[in-house]
């Protein structure tokens, strides 16, 4: 599935790997996905979330983390 | 959520980075999948293999304050919502048994009481487990791990209680025959060898004989082990076990005889498998050997086993140490023999025997003699024996066995009376007839085989067991069975021998870093023994097994050293047959324009600051650990719990900077953290603890730095009363077991106090994850000191190496609103770089052109889930179905084993075109998660994506109304009423393009605005900057150094150039924004350009970025004396004319001028790194000066924490005020000149004095910008209390407004440094290029719309709507909803008592359908 | 000539849960992901925005025979739609106390904030409102029409 | 009576309202009138007396044909909120109106328990004080929950669903009326689904109703729709400090977001 496209504009690749899957991972993602590049995110655990999805609530404005 | 669905986006979880090169803009980079032992396409993540899988080990996700399976998900709802199975290597148990019993595997059910399931893993590799249960001399309990803890498991006494009580519930695993197949093959010996190779043979449905030569089956096992350790009802039993299917076992004809290969061969036997064993005796070739009461230990046993008649001596010697000479001796004894002695001519370690027989016979009275050898029976005249003539032996070197030689010693002989001797010292196969029909036999005697496949010499011929390997252990025959029989199948299926099969590696015992520490030791369970009067007395069984409570007990003690056990028990339990053990990892490469690193923190771990207890004390936890207490889903639901004993705490403390600001140990930096979520903690503890809490945090500075952080603190300490108390902490006790602790702590004053405490939450700092050097060294990036990602002068995104970017707490620790800005700056780092490439690679799916419902009478499918058992197992699916296809307008039900399977899409597709579908309805699981999948696949069957509606039956049915099925069945039956009843009045929803211009205006020319300006425009799209002033650059034209020495200056000048020459870039200087109008994508902003011209500018997106002002006080002579500056201007002193100070003698600093009070209740954050500084300069001009920085707290927060240190080095005097006494400032005459005079009442110290100064420079406040009040009118985005511009979420939204397509960054959002400046910029960038790379701007589905007839323009409706989406049109007297803002909350909707208003998707009609089908039935 | 409502035994209440899918209806499923049991008497309907459900919808529901309306929403400040749930609150306010006025009884009508992480929470809040509906009785509506 | 012919003559002529929407003394009693510069003649004609008519309706109809001719209207108390509300609902323009107070007799509000019987100025009557507590509410407040029930289902099982409470009601200017929609009240059934018909339009009224009290003069079968729409007022009032057509900033509290002033302890008590 992971087709290599030689791009004819330039020789740059029009994709990004993102190595850890927490908040800071899953926000440059987004970001990527929604500006037009494909996005590999590798994440070291069986789920992405890192340690915010461990967190209860988030200050200062206690809103649920999740 | 919203990532897992992303279809530019391609998760590779479980995984890790192998290697990445090449360079910026193409890189090739391989990376490792581990392998989850599940298929990722085929788990529906319905959590039943957890259920049944037995290891239970500590949950990372829970801080291991709660247990998971070894089949886990990190938490509940975790994307990919996909489970995986976490595998060690093999445990050295399983390694060392020679038949390769799955040990761990059912040793860890029994620890579960799952006997039947513990017994058909053994079965699948033993088929005697009640033999090897008792006679099993367990090589596994030599290698098992626990040894390093206590003591091993007792594994072969947990296999005997799971056979013997598998076998008294008269149950038995099932095993499944495969089909008849024709060829015969023979068995020679019914010994284990024999007996496994049968059975194993017999379930591949071969026709099996067994020749036994002796009377009895069974060979060593009846002929050699007696009763008392083997009773025969287990032996005839799992004999029974091999016959019953179909084996058939001839006794008394031995082969060799009148019945030879050949003529077996001849009898139509296809292959012969030879396990005579080994009942050779060896004899002790000496000198009156021949006498009659010398007999061979083999036939000894044999005899007194087979009850035949015997006449015993009164003293019995017995020659040799194996398990015979033992079993000979106490047989002696229960024979009526008086005295009984063993000889052996080795020491004690080297007998073969096994420890628990030669401890029961000493325990019977055998006396044992070691290191002694006969050298001569000793005859009386009629050849009756009275004694042997023996020496001493000493060990000599190593023999071929590996165990030392016996040598005797020259003239140690000595005598030994007996009147009987057994000869046990080896046994030896008797194949002497083998040699004459072609089977070679080795030099031993043993037959000589091909070791892996066991062929011998002979075609069709295999052997195993004691035949072949010589005397060695059961468990081995048993092995050598199994391969025999593997070997036989393949040779008459013409397979080849060797394929795919390996020799078992020796196994050894694993070092201690395998082993989690803390492990609790217990004691090794013990079996009872018969009394020693009542072993006498007869054969009774002397070893009693386990009680069941024993048996649970030693279960427990096992480590579970590979994980994942392979017990199988999750296959079998996988409806969607997801499961396969042996999947491997698998790599893939691909090819990528840039690398971003955001791997995180990991937190420290405090174990190695003893005196606090951590590890030791168990109401001593982490923060992430009480984080996990108060979570709802966390081990105790959120009620505020104590590890040790459960109970309620009433007092708790916090301890900051643990593992932070901590030279000594090598981590030197502030994690910038924890403060706040120290604070944060406190409050919510407060929230969840039944009865009033009294919580006390234990700090050296409290660093509440970010927006709104100050305010926090302050409430905390008023409002909710928590307790700050300055300090340094320097021990925690536990008194005396009870759980309670007392802090022993040092306050300013000097004083050391102890207080009682029932929890302390260790506030433990953010470190470099373990994995970031070998992550860095992969990437070839360098980290700083202490393990942090080394970033760049003013980008702190970028990394050493061009084209990989970092972001978030990997490159020093932040708090997640500085994460979200630098995670947005590096995706917008990236962005620019690969402007040329963008769209390449992107995914645009084509679907068929979608089908016009309209008007059509509705048809609905209705598919109904059982997800395995999880709905059908409490539901009646098939009832529900039944009952679906009466419901009005349903011309099509089914159901399905997992409607969300791949395939099932397909039949759903296929559905549609048949039935000519125009609505689906599902009833499965929560739309949360699956909604939009099927929704895709509506849009692939060419139907419109709204024409579908879900029914959750499991996730809010089945799951959780399991007592009570009919209850479940019945509410299932109404939710789908319900869905179909509002499927009915669904209409098709477009998603409408609206066009946009693609280009940015950014508001402000200071580094922010300069910033993001460039990034935008590097990304190809046109911008147009405004700058109030005639120059750009704002207040960053007054700063020279930033702390880390970096230029100001020239980075400033490099930035203008960039900008003043950059193609894509219009600067509009001494320019305003007089007026604005429209929305996202489509602004119209006109701009007084200076000389009363104004200019329109139309524009996609808005960004912020007006700057700040700093604070000019009154107090303290300021404008009255020049020798009172602000931070600034001391800066701008420094840098241009340095000669100015270096001569001052004393120079005096105050901290928090402006900031912290009524007025501007904030902290400026930039304030105490200016002031350190600038005191370095001054330093480094003047070493001898004298500098006071006067402060209230010092929050040099994160890296920046090692220059406050490098300040106090220097000698630099920090002195703390509290804000009621802060210092005062006088002009007094001394020395004829006027001095100025700071006065203090220093906190530390106690007392107040002055200080003469020469230089005074006042840590001035950061205010917000004066136009933020008009700029606000002009884009509809709101400020906050303080004036700062408010962000949508202060979390996860940092820079964006909760108008879409407004963005804001710089000190207008908070003061804060140049670099955070300029990573907020990018970061403002990146969401910005997510509106302008679009082509059009997609309206959502389900939004608000406003029949123009019904409405009467009273404008209810306009300011219910939280993204002012609803406008008033003079003209047409009405209300108008903008489908690009609304968000489709439907606020208006429910408010307009007309009904003018209505939310695609949930219009009151369909609503009240709902209603009405609720109860219709009931 | 309305009936005495009290609690008749053996008398299973029917309730009507209006959920918002960002928060409490993600609190009802980590209910069901977590095993957590609870009554089965409410049947749920989900909407985007508690903001969504009008005066009319409740009144609806009681009219055809609900025994109990439960709206659950997000912590006030945790809203997808940033207010959407600062107008619930006003509205459910009015309602109940006009149905007060009216002789309804109002208890019926029960409005909480529960956040996606509150599975726990969420089974509390139905297995108290359905028990406390019991004891209630059936509501009037149902012994009129 | 003289004094309010003067004024309207007087507005009329100095052409500062194109017309008067006042009461004319027709057959023996009064009935509402258009007096026009036309018809100057007739102003003798022009009474104020105690009866009410919803002349604010008949406003807004007028208005609503000729939106650029400015009006006069007799206002009374109730009257001057209701346009002060219509203003804000934007169903009249602030420049397009010119009420002419009267102030009302006691005996008039006595009989509406009026809080604020008089507009901000008046040409005919004197000011009386409004009642505070209306003794209604008190009345019914007074009933435990069983006796309210019964009282209201009763009152509620006469309406013969007429809708002449929303046709005679100033402040009920919808295009169409939520109570006529099908899925909503069943259609073909009396009496109507009680309780929903009557409290949703009680719902309606927050932010609406002037308490003028047409609605319950206007209803056949005499259901005292009144108290209920002042529980309506008093509700609004005791939780957001809102007096609906009192001040002519503000929107009704359920017509904006505003901040969050109720906890759930205020709600679930």
């Amino acid at each position: 599935m992971d087709r290599v496209a030689l791009s004819t504009k330039s020789d740059k690749v029009g994709a990004v790997m993102v190595v850890g899957g927490g908040i800071a991972g899953i926000q440059a993602s987004l970001d990527l996905a929604e500006s037009g590049y494909f996005v590999y995110v590798v994440e070291r655990a069986p789920g992405i979330g890192g340690v915010m999805a461990q967190l209860d609530k988030t200050f200062p404005t206690h809103d649920c983390a999740m | 959520m919203e990532l897992g669905r992303h279809l530019n986006v391609k998760i590779l979880s479980y995984s890790e980075v192998l290697e990445v090169e090449g360079e910026p803009g193409r890189y090739r980079v391989r990376v490792k999948e581990h392998s989850r032992f599940i298929d990722p396409l085929k788990c529906t993540g319905c959590g039943e293999c957890p259920r049944v899988c037995p290891v239970e080990l500590p949950s990372e996700y829970q801080g291991g304050l709660a247990k998971r399976k070894a089949t886990y998900i990190p938490y509940a709802q975790s994307i990919p919502n996909v489970y995986a199975i976490e595998k060690a290597e093999r445990p050295p148990c399983t390694m060392a048994c020679p038949a390769g019993v799955n040990v761990q595997g059912y040793v860890a059910l029994t620890s579960q009481g799952r006997y039947q399931d513990a017994l058909e893993v053994i079965k699948r590799d033993l088929p005697f487990p009640g033999i090897l249960g008792r006679i099993c001399p367990h090589p596994c309990e030599g290698v098992c791990n626990r040894e390093l803890v206590d003591e091993p498991v007792a594994i072969c006494g947990i296999k005997r209680y799971v056979a013997d009580r598998v076998k008294s519930g008269n149950g038995d695993t099932k095993t499944t025959v495969a089909e008849r197949r024709p060829e015969r093959v023979a068995v020679v010996g019914s010994g284990p060898a024999g007996l496994a190779c049968a059975y194993y043979l017999a379930l591949r449905g071969y026709g099996v004989t067994v020749f036994e030569a002796l009377p009895v089956v069974g060979g060593m096992l009846s002929v050699a082990i007696p009763e008392y350790r083997l009773p025969r009802d287990i032996l005839a039993d799992e004999v029974k076990a091999v016959t019953d299917l179909g084996v058939e076992i001839r006794v008394n004809t031995p082969i060799g005889g009148d019945l030879t290969l050949d003529g077996l061969f001849e009898e139509g036997y296809k292959s012969v498998f030879l396990a005579m064993g080994a009942h050779g005796n060896l004899p002790l070739n000496i000198r009156g050997e021949g006498a009659k009461e010398v007999v061979s230990g083999v036939k000894f046993l044999r005899d007194f086993n087979l009850g035949r008649k015997m006449e015993i001596g009164q003293k019995v010697v017995v020659v040799g140490g194996g398990n015979v000479a033992i079993d000979g001796a106490r047989s002696a004894l229960r024979l009526g023999a008086k005295e009984v002695s063993i000889l052996y001519r080795r020491s004690r370690q080297e007998m073969p025997a096994s420890d628990e027989e030669i401890e029961a016979a000493i325990s019977e009275g055998v006396t044992i003699t070691y290191l002694a050898a006969p050298i001569e029976v000793l005859v009386e005249e009629e050849g009756k024996v009275r004694g042997l003539r023996c020496i001493r032996m000493r060990l000599g070197p190593l023999d071929a066995s590996g165990r030392s030689r016996p040598v005797p010693i020259e003239g140690s002989e000595f005598y030994v009376g007996a009147d009987m001797v057994v000869v046990a010292i080896g046994q030896v196969p008797e194949a002497g007839f083998l040699e004459s029909s072609g089977v070679k036999v080795t030099k031993a005697g043993t037959v000589d085989v091909d070791l892996l496949t066991l062929a011998t010499s002979r075609q069709g011929v295999f052997a195993g067991g004691d035949a072949q390997t010589g005397p060695w252990i059961a468990i081995g025959a048993v092995e050598a069975g199994k391969r025999g029989a593997e070997s036989i199948d393949r040779y008459l299926r013409g397979e080849d021998l060797r394929q795919g099969r390996q020799l078992r590696e020796k196994a050894k015992q694993w070092d201690l870093s395998g082993i989690p520490l803390g492990q609790e030791t217990s004691p090794r369970q013990h079996m009872q023994h018969l009394s020693v009067a009542r072993r006498k007395a007869g054969f009774e069984e002397v070893e009693l097994g386990f009680s069941e409570k024993q048996a649970l007990e030693e279960a427990k003690r096992c480590l579970n050293c590979g994980i994942c056990c392979e017990c199988l028990m999750c296959v079998a339990a996988c409806k969607a047959q997801a499961i396969d053990h042996k999947r491997e990892d698998t790599i893939s490469e691909f090819e990528v324009g840039a690398v971003i690193v955001s791997p995180g923190f990991e937190e420290y771990d405090p174990t190695p600051l003893y005196e606090l207890g951590y590890g030791r004390l168990p109401n001593v936890v982490t923060s992430t650990e009480f984080e996990r207490i108060l979570s709802a889903s966390g081990p105790f639901e959120g009620h505020l719990r104590r590890p040790s004993d459960g109970k309620a705490p009433r007092r708790v403390a916090w301890i900051q900077c643990v593992g932070s600001r901590d030279p000594a140990n090598g981590c030197g930096f502030c994690s910038s953290v924890c403060c706040m979520f120290a604070i944060k903690e406190a409050e919510i503890a407060r929230e969840h603890s039944e009865q009033p809490l009294d919580s006390t945090i234990f700090f050296m500075d409290m660093r509440t730095y970010g927006k709104d952080f100050d305010r926090y603190y302050e409430q905390a300490k008023t409002v909710h009363g928590v307790r700050f108390v300055r300090s340094k902490v320097y021990g925690i006790e536990e008194l005396d077991g009870t759980g309670e602790l007392s802090v022993r702590f040092t306050t300013e004053d000097g004083k050391t106090r102890r207080e009682p405490f029932d929890l302390v939450v260790l506030s433990a700092g953010l470190h470099p994850p373990k994995e970031g050097r070998e992550l860095a060294e992969k990437l070839g990036i360098e980290l700083d000191q202490y393990g942090f990602c080394k970033s760049r002068e003013f980008m702190a995104v970028d990394t050493s190496r061009d084209g990989v970017f970092s972001c978030g707490a990997f490159n020093g620790p932040k708090d997640i609103p500085e994460t979200v800005m630098q995670s947005s700056g590096a995706a917008a780092r990236a962005s620019a770089l690969l402007a040329s490439a963008r769209h390449t690679l992107t995914r645009k799916k084509e679907y068929p052109p979608e089908k016009d419902v309209a008007g059509e009478e509705p048809r609905i499918g209705v598919f109904v889930c059982k997800c395995g058992i999880n709905i059908a197992g409490v539901v009646n699916v098939p009832d529900v179905t039944e009952y679906a296809k009466a419901l009005p307008n349903v011309v099509f039900t089914d159901n399905n084993l997992y409607t969300c399977s791949q395939d099932t899409q397909e039949i759903i597709k296929q559905k549609i075109l048949e039935h000519r579908l125009n609505r689906v309805v599902v009833a499965s699981c929560s739309p949360r998660t699956h909604e939009p999948l099927f929704r895709e696949t509506l849009k692939e069957g060419g139907l419109n994506q709204y024409l579908f509606e879900m029914a959750n039956i499991r996730d809010q049915c089945s799951w959780v109304h399991a007592q009570d099925p009919t209850g479940a069945t019945e509410k299932a039956k109404d939710l789908v009423r319900m869905a179909v009843a509002k499927a009915r009045l669904i209409e098709p929803l477009k998603r409408m393009a609206v066009d946009l211009t693609p280009s940015a205006l950014v508001i402000g020319g200071g580094m922010a605005g300069m910033a993001s300006a460039l990034n935008l425009a590097d990304q190809g799209f046109e911008v147009s900057l405004v700058e109030k002033s005639e120059r750009l650059g704002g207040i960053a034209n007054r700063i020279h150094r930033t702390i880390n020495g970096g230029d100001v200056q020239a980075y400033l000048h490099q930035q203008i150039d960039r900008i003043t020459n950059h193609p894509k870039i219009r600067v509009h200087l001494g320019s305003r924004v007089v007026d604005s109008s429209g929305y996202v994508g489509n602004f119209v902003t006109r701009l007084n350009v200076g000389n009363g011209t104004e200019e329109e500018i139309r524009h996609g997106v808005t960004i912020l970025a007006i700057g700040g002002q700093e604070f000019k006080p009154e107090e303290y002579y300021y404008g009255k004396d020049e020798r009172v500056l602000t931070g600034l201007e001391l800066e701008e002193g420094l840098a241009l004319h340095p000669e100015r100070y270096a001569n001052c003698d004393n120079v005096v600093m105050i901290q928090c001028v402006g900031s912290r009070n009524e007025e501007h209740p904030w902290c400026s954050r930039v304030c105490c790194a200016k002031s350190v500084k600038n005191a370095l300069r001054l330093k480094e001009l003047n070493p001898e000066m004298n500098i006071y920085i006067l402060y209230r707290d010092m929050r040099t927060y994160g890296l920046m924490e090692d220059f406050f240190n490098e300040a106090r080095e220097k000698g630099i005097v920090f002195l703390r005020f509290d804000p009621e006494d802060s210092p005062v400032v006088t002009k007094v005459r001394g020395h004829g000149k006027d001095l100025l005079q700071v006065e203090i009442k220093d906190a530390l110290l106690g007392e107040r004095f002055a200080i003469d100064t020469d230089l005074l420079q006042l840590a001035t406040a950061v205010l917000p910008p004066e136009d933020n009040k008009v700029l606000s009118q002009f884009y509809k985005v709101p400020i906050n209390q303080d004036g700062f511009f408010l962000e949508a979420h202060m979390k996860l939204r940092p820079v964006d407004f909760a108008t879409e397509g407004v963005y804001l960054c710089g000190l207008c959002h908070n003061p804060k440094s140049i670099e955070e400046s300029i990573s907020q910029a990018n970061a403002a960038a990146s969401r910005a290029s997510t509106i302008l790379s679009k082509e059009k701007l997609e309206t959502e589905g389900a939004i608000a719309y406003i029949d123009k007839d019904l409405c009467v323009g009273c404008r209810g409706c306009l300011d219910v709507c939280p993204y002012t989406a609803i406008s008033y049109v003079d003209e047409k007297a009405k209300c108008e909803v903008n489908e690009v803002l609304c968000k489709g909350c439907g606020g208006c909707a429910a408010t307009c008592s007309s009904g003018s208003i209505a939310l695609r998707g949930f219009r009151f009609d369909q609503i009240y359908a709902q209603i009405e089908k609720a109860f219709e039935t009931m | 000539m309305a009936k005495e409502a009290q609690s008749v035994p053996g008398f299973e209440p029917k309730i009507i849960a209006f959920l918002c899918n960002w928060c409490s209806y993600g609190g009802a499923d980590l209910a069901g992901v977590s095993r957590l049991q609870y009554p089965a008497n409410t049947r749920t309907i989900r909407v985007m925005c508690t903001a969504t459900i009008s005066p009319h919808h409740i009144l609806k529901a009681f009219q055809k025979g609900a025994d109990g309306v439960l709206v659950a929403g997000c912590h006030i400040g945790d809203c997808h739609y940033i207010k959407g749930n600062y107008m619930t609150i006003k509205r459910v306010a009015v309602l109940k106390e006009l149905l007060r006025f009216t002789g309804f009884q109002e208890e019926r009508l029960y409005l909480d904030w529960i956040s996606s992480a509150e599975g726990v929470r969420f089974a509390e809040v139905i297995r108290n409102f359905t028990q406390k509906v019991k004891e209630m009785g059936p509501s009037h509506l149902r012994t009129t029409y | 009576m003289k004094a309010m012919q003067a004024r309207v003559r007087k507005l009329l002529e100095e052409n500062k309202i194109d017309g008067f929407i006042g009461l004319k003394m027709e057959h023996g009693h009064p009935a509402p009138f258009m007096f026009s510069r036309e018809n100057l003649g007739e102003m003798e004609t022009l009474v104020v007396g105690d009866v009410r008519y919803p002349l604010n309706k008949a406003l807004l109809k007028v208005s609503g044909q000729y939106p650029d001719l400015t009006f006069g209207v007799m206002v009374r108390g109730c009257d001057e909120r209701g346009i002060t509300e219509l203003l804000k609902w934007n169903q009249l323009h602030r420049d397009r109106v010119i009420p002419v107070g009267v102030a009302c007799s006691s005996e008039l509000a006595q009989l509406c328990e009026c809080y604020k019987p008089y507009p901000s100025d008046w040409v005919v009557g004197e000011k009386t004080e409004g009642i505070a507590k209306s003794k209604r509410l008190q009345k019914i407040e007074g009933m435990n929950q069983k006796e309210r029930l019964s009282y209201w289902l009763n009152q509620f099982n006469k309406c013969i669903k007429c809708y002449g409470c929303r046709d005679v009601c100033p402040m009920c200017f919808c295009e169409v009326c939520s109570l006529e929609d099908r899925n909503f009240i069943l259609t073909g059934k009396l009496p109507p689904e009680n309780p929903t018909f009557h409290l949703s339009r009680a719902v309606h009224m927050v932010g609406r109703c002037i308490d003028c009290g047409l609605c319950e003069e206007a209803c056949p079968s005499n259901i005292p729709v009144r108290t209920l729409y002042k529980k309506i007022n008093e509700i609004v009032k005791e939780y957001f400090d809102y007096r609906t057509g009192e001040s002519s900033e503000g929107k009704s509290p359920l017509n904006l977001l505003g901040e969050v002033t109720l906890e759930l302890s205020d709600v679930n008590k």
